[in-house]
């Protein structure tokens, strides 16, 4: 096994419990990206594929009205009554689903080849740049993507945790020779 | 041990280490970067196999991925691999092969009777035949299936790993030949994302075979080793070795097949896969696949030692082997003559040169006829002889119309035959992408013509054929696809090439054979023996569409694919019909391009990866509290829980009364939950489900049926009211992803003015089911926010608080009839809530219950279950559940379809329940139900049995069915005939148990 | 005709085989017959051989734009088996499952119809009721139908992974063992065999264009050959059934999409039986080459181009190698597809049409080869008789507007 | 294989989506009126042209977004995508 982490090809961890919330709103409309950039100190990012980092969340484009919303846990709570608050006389949704989906950070220098092996997306540092986010499949797991400065990180739907686990795992098995 | 067919010196082998290895037994020794063909070659090996159908021995046709003959078993038990062409087999250390399709030993194979009988069972033979007594077929077919069949599967599952790997590239080149690596230097220079495959151990393509080749002044193979390096230092270059582009699909998307440790045999790494299937998406492509020499047609030509001259080339030159030692050449072009040269230079005596055509002017001809090599003009091939290996051929001199011979043939001895026919284009992959062929008369090839998918042909693929044009058109092909691709580039020089010239050879299609055609065995398909004859007999049948000859002859359907040979039969086609080829036309080429493992394409998807398991969050309770589990879709959820002693009867039996008479607590966590929110969230559900949805007060839950439009119940489930303008719906476990989508389409494009949203909650809560006269107990033991009262918390109606010091949601339903809680936590804190559930209830002796006893107990109340009780065909109505169906709304899902004549006839099947005379008998889920049951059948069928049950509260069986016109038959006696019985059933309301329901109030 | 037998193949071996006549004429199209069928696929040859044989209709002309049997008949996974769940198809599909049993003999044309039992397999409780609410229906029609427990299946066919630990263990399986598979081609030429023999005139590389219709009734067809005339026109085009109907104005309940199939290369035997699974969704049998023929599953897109996407070939084959672990290494040899015409409730369509004089077969999805001859033989009499066959009365265009549907979906079968 | 254009989230492979169909049926929100032919027409005649072919698709495994698709069903080549609600006329040309 390697010693440092640069040589590490890939390692993959389960992220630690955070606050995630699905919004649904039309970004359309400018009262409610007025009404959820001053919660999330940063506008809404309305380009598809893209995410946008605030003061107190993330926000990744799952589709031109939703969006997945990533905070601490502590701050789960006063996010969505805050974003309740201030949606509250126009037509949105703000779910908790923190206990819905899963989270895995995949990093090295083979996460992109290890992920490739059963995600269809090209992920290619010209192609999926840092903050780019889909939403898409990783062998037959539903995954919602999201490439950071530091990792990929991938949410899967609880229920689906040990299988994305038992797979990522296995497919790294080539890099552990 | 000894190599006795080595030549002393050249070839790209590695001489200074041996490795040994065995074929049908026999332990024998080569070099690394011999095949397994090269390195029988050089141990003296050319009988390596049998026919399919006659037996006939068989040797090594070709050097490359064509073969048709040379096929091996290799590898042993779990490992073995059949089919497998020994031109393709990289050597390593202990291999093990074997030869195929003879019995009892290669040399003497009992199957070789069928070349006997070979004029009794021409092509087609067996449709004429086999047909008395009318099953005598399965007698007949017994011993037809042993003799066919070629090698063997297995033993045993596969021991290795296959892997995946998506990719997408700028530009991906088949093929790693002269104008595949021109085509990728080009592209990957201008810096376009190129992928380069190749099928072989090294990229290089036919320059690896042709020691007469220079580049740039310097042999060919050194040019190769520059470009090889030159893409290998690119970090935007993918090179493939050992992999395959096997299938051109739609809108440029490909398959590849790597061949990760195959070359390795067992010194392969453990971590590694044996094969890794390469999915790319590429924006250009170029095929760069190269051509496959074509085999002369002519008497007994299928013999050991009789091999296409350019692969002898390749035994020469690339491997430094000596496939014999008087060599023949049969050829219709000048290239032979190049075959010729390298054979004398290498010291294989020439006896002869056959050339079909009058006259042979060009440069080789002359350098031959310098070398004192002995030409035949104006001559063919009439037969051959030798048993195991040719011995001689038999020529005769060809009359002007090239159709007959003249005078009287005669014998040259040799042990080698190499013939040469031309080139044909490799052309599969073009035409799986769709590509049109064009066909070129003067040489009979069919070339690529207009193509669909944005890709180019660039060499000998393209019908170009000497290495300078090749690598011209691989430039050109590489610049200008990394062009259209995006990326600007400059044309790259020319390379300066010297090569004897062979131009195209005029088509030779049928060496008049000395016997009669019938008789002759001039193969065409060698794999699956086609002679001329047997195409010619189909065509006089009528089947004269080449896809018919070909199914009629089974020509160009073995594991090669008629890669050497479709050409000619399609000539020999058009020559009988007396039309152009063309005009005749191809089979069409499907993928794979050469056969593609199973294990490949399956990937890792199988074993615990196959599926995958959901599990609910209080599932390790369940399976530490030995509960037996039960698949439903993806789901895993516990069946029942048996106590040490306990079979699944007592088990359920246990968990159905105390769920009636104590508490029961089920984990419920699977349902389907959507949370629908906005100003019309009420006026969505009015519209999706069949009841009225307005005027649900808040904090109030309602049942629910949702429908198909063709009216028949799809889904049901319970929805509550959370606010004015929110809610949570239920579906049921197998359905909800089905309903959201559905849900979704309405949204999105029936009704886009409805404002409301849908998030799917169903994996956010843990949903546990406490349930029985003590559940109201035991709910108020862990609540102190929630008043649990009759009154305070009625049916049907939904309190938010905390249990076990945990928010909940705490919904009172009951889908047993019983009082009744479903309590709805956040799911990492479901197996908590359950785990002080069960101690708060050990004063009650809380028994958990699983999915048994929840249908017992639903089963007992008469209560359905969708895709149980319903299959897709019955409607509200007929499940007597008109009352949840509004008669006033203008609107909702599948309302039109109740109204068709057949939704409103009578004698539709309609849900009742069964009760069986003897009350221990329980019914089978699935058994009918007759009127009168018949001595023998057909008897007329009213229904069947849909749930089937023994009820310990009512101590004694019961069931559910849904009969024909069955609320008419309340109270009548029916069978239900089984194999060995007829039991009678009385017929009754499908409600067994509290038929009040009076119980869900505690 | 000249009969097919030993003795004939022994006589013209004599003879170089040289003596043998065309299997069946190719005459050029007359200018008008008493009835045409569109479509030279099994169930059109067989219907044109019925209207000769059983109805005395000679002057009959089978119209086929491409080759004989080049379409569905040519590329399906030839699964005969009559266990269908509900009456009205157990029917059908018995009729013809009883002429099969004849058929090498009826024709003079070995089909190699290979009774090796299709076996039906259940992998959970929802599986194990719907196979047995099928058995017990299959018992009860008089069609043979055994129920195999898990140890059962593994005598029957040892070769299916029986761990009870795998992701969807066999819990069990039905079996008929009068099912097997046949040789598609060969029922396509035995049909046009014997319906030429009969005076039927087959007609290839001839596609039909247009239909001609007077006063609500056709009269005849355009074709790539000219105009054929003739009162009785009978629709048997598979994939292209919506357009041939386009043709005469009419819209059908069908869409068409791809299906594929693949083979291995071939093996000595080892696969003696027919296995089928809806839950992991695999089918594979060995044919008499030795290959490994398996069904993949269905496009979920309407699509005419004979091929679909490698992602449904992949689903396969994880399927596959999961059920049967020593297939893994054996290779994949070709891969096509075909265009089947699906109905919404996955039974066929056998019927008059709005306009006289003009029938229509298709709808058989996935899964009518097996039906192959007893469709022809109703569908001739519906269109001699000009009235259905009580056998195919329940199959007609109208079940769509009354809603009386023939639904083979729910019943836990794969429809091959 | 088929590669869609999601009007959203660009190409992605044919697994990530559900076909759902011919394109602009019309529901008719008052069914009543309509005879049993009329509704069998919704329900189940379908155009299944060789050719141009207006169809619906999900994004599934995306960005769960209906959209329609104009494709010919011959050579499966997709001509246009266009999102619900927007007219085929428009995109086509
Ligand atoms: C991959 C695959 C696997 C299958 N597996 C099974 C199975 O295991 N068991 C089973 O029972 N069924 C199976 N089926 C279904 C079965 O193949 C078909 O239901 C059956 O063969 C249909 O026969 P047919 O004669 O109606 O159609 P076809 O054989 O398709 O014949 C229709 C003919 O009409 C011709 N035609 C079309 N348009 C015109 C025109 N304009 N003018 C003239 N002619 C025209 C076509 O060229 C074609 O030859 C499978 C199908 C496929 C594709
Ligand atoms: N008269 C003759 O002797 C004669 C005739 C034709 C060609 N040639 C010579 O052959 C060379 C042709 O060059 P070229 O590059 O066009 O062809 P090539 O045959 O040299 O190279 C083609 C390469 O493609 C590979 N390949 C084929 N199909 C593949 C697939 N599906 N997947 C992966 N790899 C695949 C082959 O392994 C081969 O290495 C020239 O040097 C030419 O002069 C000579
Ligand atoms: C039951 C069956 C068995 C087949 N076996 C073989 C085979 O052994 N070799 C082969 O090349 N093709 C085989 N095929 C496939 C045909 O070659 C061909 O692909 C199929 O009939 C579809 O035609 P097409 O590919 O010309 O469109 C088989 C097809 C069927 C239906
Ligand atoms: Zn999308």
């Amino acid at each position: 096994m390697a010693d440092t982490m640069q040589d590490i090809p890939v390692a993959i961890a389960a992220l630690p419990e955070n606050g995630k919330l699905i919004l649904r709103a039309d970004a359309q409309n400018a009262d409610i990206r007025a009404a959820i950039a001053g919660v999330l100190t940063a506008p809404l990012p309305v380009e598809p594929l893209t995410s946008m980092a605030g003061d107190k969340a993330t926000a990744l484009w799952l589709g031109p009205d939703e969006w997945l919303l990533l905070c601490a846990e502590a701050d789960r709570a006063g996010l969505q009554q805050a974003l309740e608050a201030n949606l509250a006389d126009l037509h949105a949704s703000v779910v908790d689903v923190s206990d819905a989906y899963s989270g895995f950070a995949v990093t090295g220098p083979k996460a992109a080849e290890l992920l490739s092996k059963g995600c269809a997306i090209d992920l290619h540092p010209v192609a999926f740049a840092e903050g780019k986010v889909v939403r898409s499949l990783l062998a037959k797991a539903d995954i919602t993507l999201l490439r950071t400065a530091a990792d990929f990180q991938l949410y899967v739907l609880r229920s689906f945790a040990a299988y994305t686990r038992l797979w990522l795992d296995d497919a790294a098995r080539e890099y552990r020779g | 041990m000894s190599q006795s067919h080595r030549l002393p010196a050249g070839g790209r082998i590695d001489r200074s280490r041996s490795l040994s290895f065995t074929f049908d037994g026999t332990r024998y020794s080569g070099h690394p970067g011999d095949t397994l063909a090269s390195a029988l070659i050089a141990n003296g090996v050319h009988l390596v196999g049998r026919s399919f159908k006659y037996h006939r021995p068989r040797g090594i046709l070709t050097a490359g991925s064509e073969e048709p003959n040379a096929l091996i078993q290799l590898g042993l038990g779990n490992r073995t691999e059949p089919n497998i062409r020994a031109t393709q087999i990289e050597l390593y250390d202990g291999l093990t092969a074997a030869s195929q399709n003879r019995f009892p030993s290669l040399e003497f194979d009992l199957g070789a009777v069928n070349d006997t009988l070979s004029p009794l069972i021409p092509a087609g033979f067996y449709y004429k035949t086999f047909m008395w007594p009318q099953r005598g077929w399965m007698t007949y077919e017994r011993a037809i299936r042993r003799m066919a069949g070629l090698g063997r599967a297995p033993d045993g599952p596969d021991p290795d790993r296959y892997e995946y790997r998506h990719a997408h590239c700028d530009v991906l080149v088949a093929g790693g030949g002269a104008a595949g690596l021109a085509a990728a230097l080009a592209a990957g220079r201008a810096g376009a994302r190129v992928i380069i495959a190749d099928e072989q151990a090294e990229m290089g393509g036919w320059l690896l075979s042709e020691g007469d080749t220079e580049i740039s002044a310097k042999p060919a193979v050194d040019w190769v080793e520059k470009a090889v390096t030159e893409l290998a230092g690119m970090e935007n270059v993918t090179l493939l070795r050992r992999t395959t582009a096997f299938g051109y699909y739609d809108h440029n998307w490909l398959g590849l097949a790597e061949r990760v440790t195959d070359h390795l045999g067992p010194y392969a790494a453990d971590h590694l896969p044996r094969q890794r299937l390469w999915q790319v998406r590429a924006k250009q492509v170029v095929l760069a696949t190269g051509a496959i020499e074509r085999p002369l047609v002519f008497g007994q030509n299928d013999r050991p030692g009789i091999m296409l001259a350019a692969s002898l080339r390749s035994y020469i030159s690339r491997y430094g082997a000596r496939p014999g030692k008087a060599l023949v050449v049969f050829t219709n072009n000048d290239s032979g003559y190049r075959t010729a040269l390298a054979a004398h230079h290498a010291g294989i005596g020439v006896a002869a040169i056959i050339d079909s055509r009058a006259e042979a002017s060009g440069p080789l001809p002359q350098s031959a006829r310098a070398a004192g090599l002995r030409i035949y003009e104006g001559h063919a091939i009439i037969a051959t002889t030798g048993r195991l290996r040719v011995d001689s051929v038999r020529l005769g001199r060809l009359a002007a119309s090239g159709d007959r011979i003249e005078g009287a043939g005669f014998g040259i001895p040799c042990d080698l035959v190499a013939m040469s026919g031309g080139w044909n284009p490799n052309v599969s992959l073009f035409s799986q992408s769709r590509g049109k062929l064009d066909f070129r008369a003067e040489d009979g090839v069919f070339v690529p013509g207009q193509s669909f998918q944005p890709l180019r042909s660039a060499g000998a693929c393209n019908g170009v054929l000497s290495t300078a044009d090749c690598l011209a058109e691989g430039f050109a092909a590489g610049a200008e696809a990394a062009r259209e691709a995006g990326f600007a580039n400059r044309k790259p020089a020319a390379l300066k090439v010297t090569e004897p010239d062979c131009p195209a050879a005029a088509p030779f299609w049928l060496a008049p054979p000395e016997k009669p055609l019938a008789r002759a065995k001039c193969f065409v398909d060698f794999q699956n023996d086609v002679t001329a004859a047997d195409l010619k007999l189909a065509v006089r049948e009528g089947f004269q569409s080449v896809e018919h000859v070909k199914r009629y002859t089974t020509t160009g359907m073995g594991t090669d694919q008629g890669r050497t040979s479709n050409v000619n039969a399609l000539a020999i086609v058009s020559a009988t019909l007396g039309m152009e080829m063309p005009a005749v036309g191809t089979t069409t080429f499907r993928p794979p391009y050469t056969p593609t493992s199973f294990g490949a394409i399956a990937g890792r998807n199988i074993g615990a990866l196959f599926d995958p398991v959901r599990r609910t969050p209080i599932h390790e309770w369940h399976a530490a509290h030995g509960a037996k589990f039960e698949n439903v879709g993806q789901w895993v959820r516990a069946w029942y829980y048996p106590k040490p002693g306990e079979d699944m009867h007592a088990a359920v039996n246990r968990e159905v009364k105390a769920a009636r008479t104590g508490v029961g607590i089920l984990d419920a966590s699977t349902l389907g939950k959507i949370m629908v929110k906005g100003p019309d969230a009420a006026e969505f559900l009015n519209r999706v489900y069949t009841n009225s949805w307005l005027k649900l007060g808040i904090g109030k839950a309602r049942y629910g049926l949702m429908l198909g439009e063709d009216g028949m119940v799809r889904d049901d489930g319970v929805t509550v009211r959370l606010g004015e303008d929110r809610f949570l719906m239920s579906t049921t476990t197998g359905n909800a992803a089905t309903v959201m989508t559905s849900l979704e389409d309405y949204l999105q494009t029936e009704w886009p003015e409805l404002k409301v949203y849908l998030t799917s909650v169903t994996e956010q809560y843990a949903t546990i089911t406490i349930n029985g006269p003590k559940s109201r107990e035991l709910l108020a033991a862990l609540t102190d926010d929630i008043d649990t009262g009759n009154e305070a918390f009625p049916h049907m109606s939904l309190r938010e608080g905390t249990v076990a010091g945990v928010p909940a949601r705490v919904i009172r339903i009951s889908f047993t009839g019983e009082l009744s809680f479903e309590i709805n936590v956040r799911a990492s804190q479901g197996k908590a809530v359950w785990e002080a559930l069960i101690e708060a209830g050990a004063p009650f002796d809380i028994t958990p219950y699983g999915t048994e006893a929840m249908h017992v107990l639903r089963a007992e109340k008469g209560f359905i279950i969708v895709g149980q009780e319903t299959d897709g065909s019955m409607t509200p109505d007929d499940l007597g559940m008109g009352w949840a169906v509004s008669k006033v709304k203008p609107d909702f899902v599948g309302k039109r379809s109740l109204t068709r004549s057949d939704t409103v006839r009578e004698g539709r099947k309609q849900l009742v329940g069964l009760l069986t005379e003897d009350p221990k008998e329980v019914l089978e889920e699935g058994a009918h139900v007759v009127q009168v049951a018949l001595q023998q059948p057909p008897m007329a069928m009213l229904g069947h049995v849909t749930s089937s049950y023994y009820s310990p509260n009512l101590e004694r069986s019961i069931a559910l069915a849904v009969l024909k016109g069955g609320r008419a038959l309340i109270g009548k006696t029916l069978s239900v005939p089984m194999p060995d019985k007829v039991i009678k059933v009385t017929v009754t309301e499908p409600v067994f148990f509290d038929p009040k329901g009076e119980r869900a109030n505690g | 005709m000249r009969r097919y037998s030993i003795l004939a193949l022994a006589r013209n071996a004599l003879g170089y085989h040289e003596g043998w006549e065309r299997a069946w004429r190719a005459p050029e199209p007359k200018p008008e017959y008493d009835a045409i069928i569109v479509g030279g696929g099994g169930h059109g040859l067989a219907t044109a051989y019925y209207l000769a044989k059983e109805h005395g209709i000679t002057n009959v002309a089978v119209l086929e734009k491409g080759w004989l049997g080049g379409g569905n008949t040519g590329r399906n996974t030839t699964i005969v088996r009559s266990n269908y769940l509900w009456d009205e198809s157990a029917a059908l599909y018995e009729h013809s499952l009883k002429i099969w049993e004849g058929l090498s003999q009826e024709l003079n044309y070995n089909v190699m119809f290979s009774q090796r039992g299709v076996m039906n397999l259940a992998h959970n409780l929802h599986d194990l009721r719907e196979l047995k609410r099928r058995a017990h229906a299959n018992r009860l029609n008089g069609i043979d139908c055994d129920f195999l427990s898990r140890e059962q299946v593994g005598e029957y066919c040892p070769l299916i992974n029986l761990s009870p630990d795998i992701r969807h263990p066999v819990l069990g399986a039905t079996l008929q063992r009068r099912g097997g598979v046949a040789r598609h081609d060969a029922v396509a030429w035995g049909f046009a065999r014997a319906a030429d023999a009969r005076g039927v005139d087959i007609i290839q590389n001839c596609e039909v264009t247009g239909i001609l219709r007077e006063g609500g009734r056709v009269t005849g067809v355009e074709t790539s050959r000219g105009t054929i005339r003739a009162k009785k026109i009978g629709l048997v085009t598979a994939g292209h059934s919506s357009v041939l109907a386009g043709m005469a104005g009419i819209r059908l309940p069908v869409e068409s999409h791809p299906l594929q199939a693949l083979v291995s290369e071939p093996v000595k035997p080892i696969l003696d039986t027919v296995v089928m699974s809806n839950t992991v969704h695999a089918y594979v049998s060995q044919s008499d080459k030795g290959e490994m023929v398996i069904g993949a599953g269905i496009d979920p897109y309407v699509s005419y181009s004979q091929r679909g996407g490698f992602n449904v070939v992949q689903d396969t084959l994880h399927a596959i190698v999961e059920m049967f672990p020593m297939f893994s290494r054996l290779r994949m040899l070709r891969q096509w597809g075909g265009i089947v015409d699906t109905c919404p409730d996955a039974s066929p369509i056998l019927s008059k049409t709005p306009i006289e004089g003009l029938y229509i077969n298709c709808g058989w999805g996935t899964g009518g080869f097996k039906a192959t001859p007893g469709s022809g033989h109703v569908f001739a009499h519906t269109i001699a008789r000009d009235e259905p066959h009580p056998l195919n009365a329940p199959f007609s265009l109208e079940r769509f507007t009354t809603g009386r549907l023939v639904d083979e979906h729910g019943a836990a079968a794969v429809a091959h | 294989m088929l590669t869609i254009p999601c009007p959203w989230c660009g190409e992605r492979d044919v697994h990530e989506f559900r076909s759902g169909g011919e394109a602009h049926l019309k529901r008719e929100s008052r069914t009543d009126n309509l005879s049993d032919a009329e509704w069998a027409d919704f329900l189940f005649l379908r155009a299944n042209p060789k050719g141009e072919h207006a169809e619906r698709w999900y994004h599934v495994h995306g960005c769960r977004r209906w959209f329609n698709a104009v494709r010919n069903t011959h050579t499966d080549t997709i001509l246009a995508v266009y999102k619900p609600g927007e007219a085929k006329s428009e995109v086509s040309q």
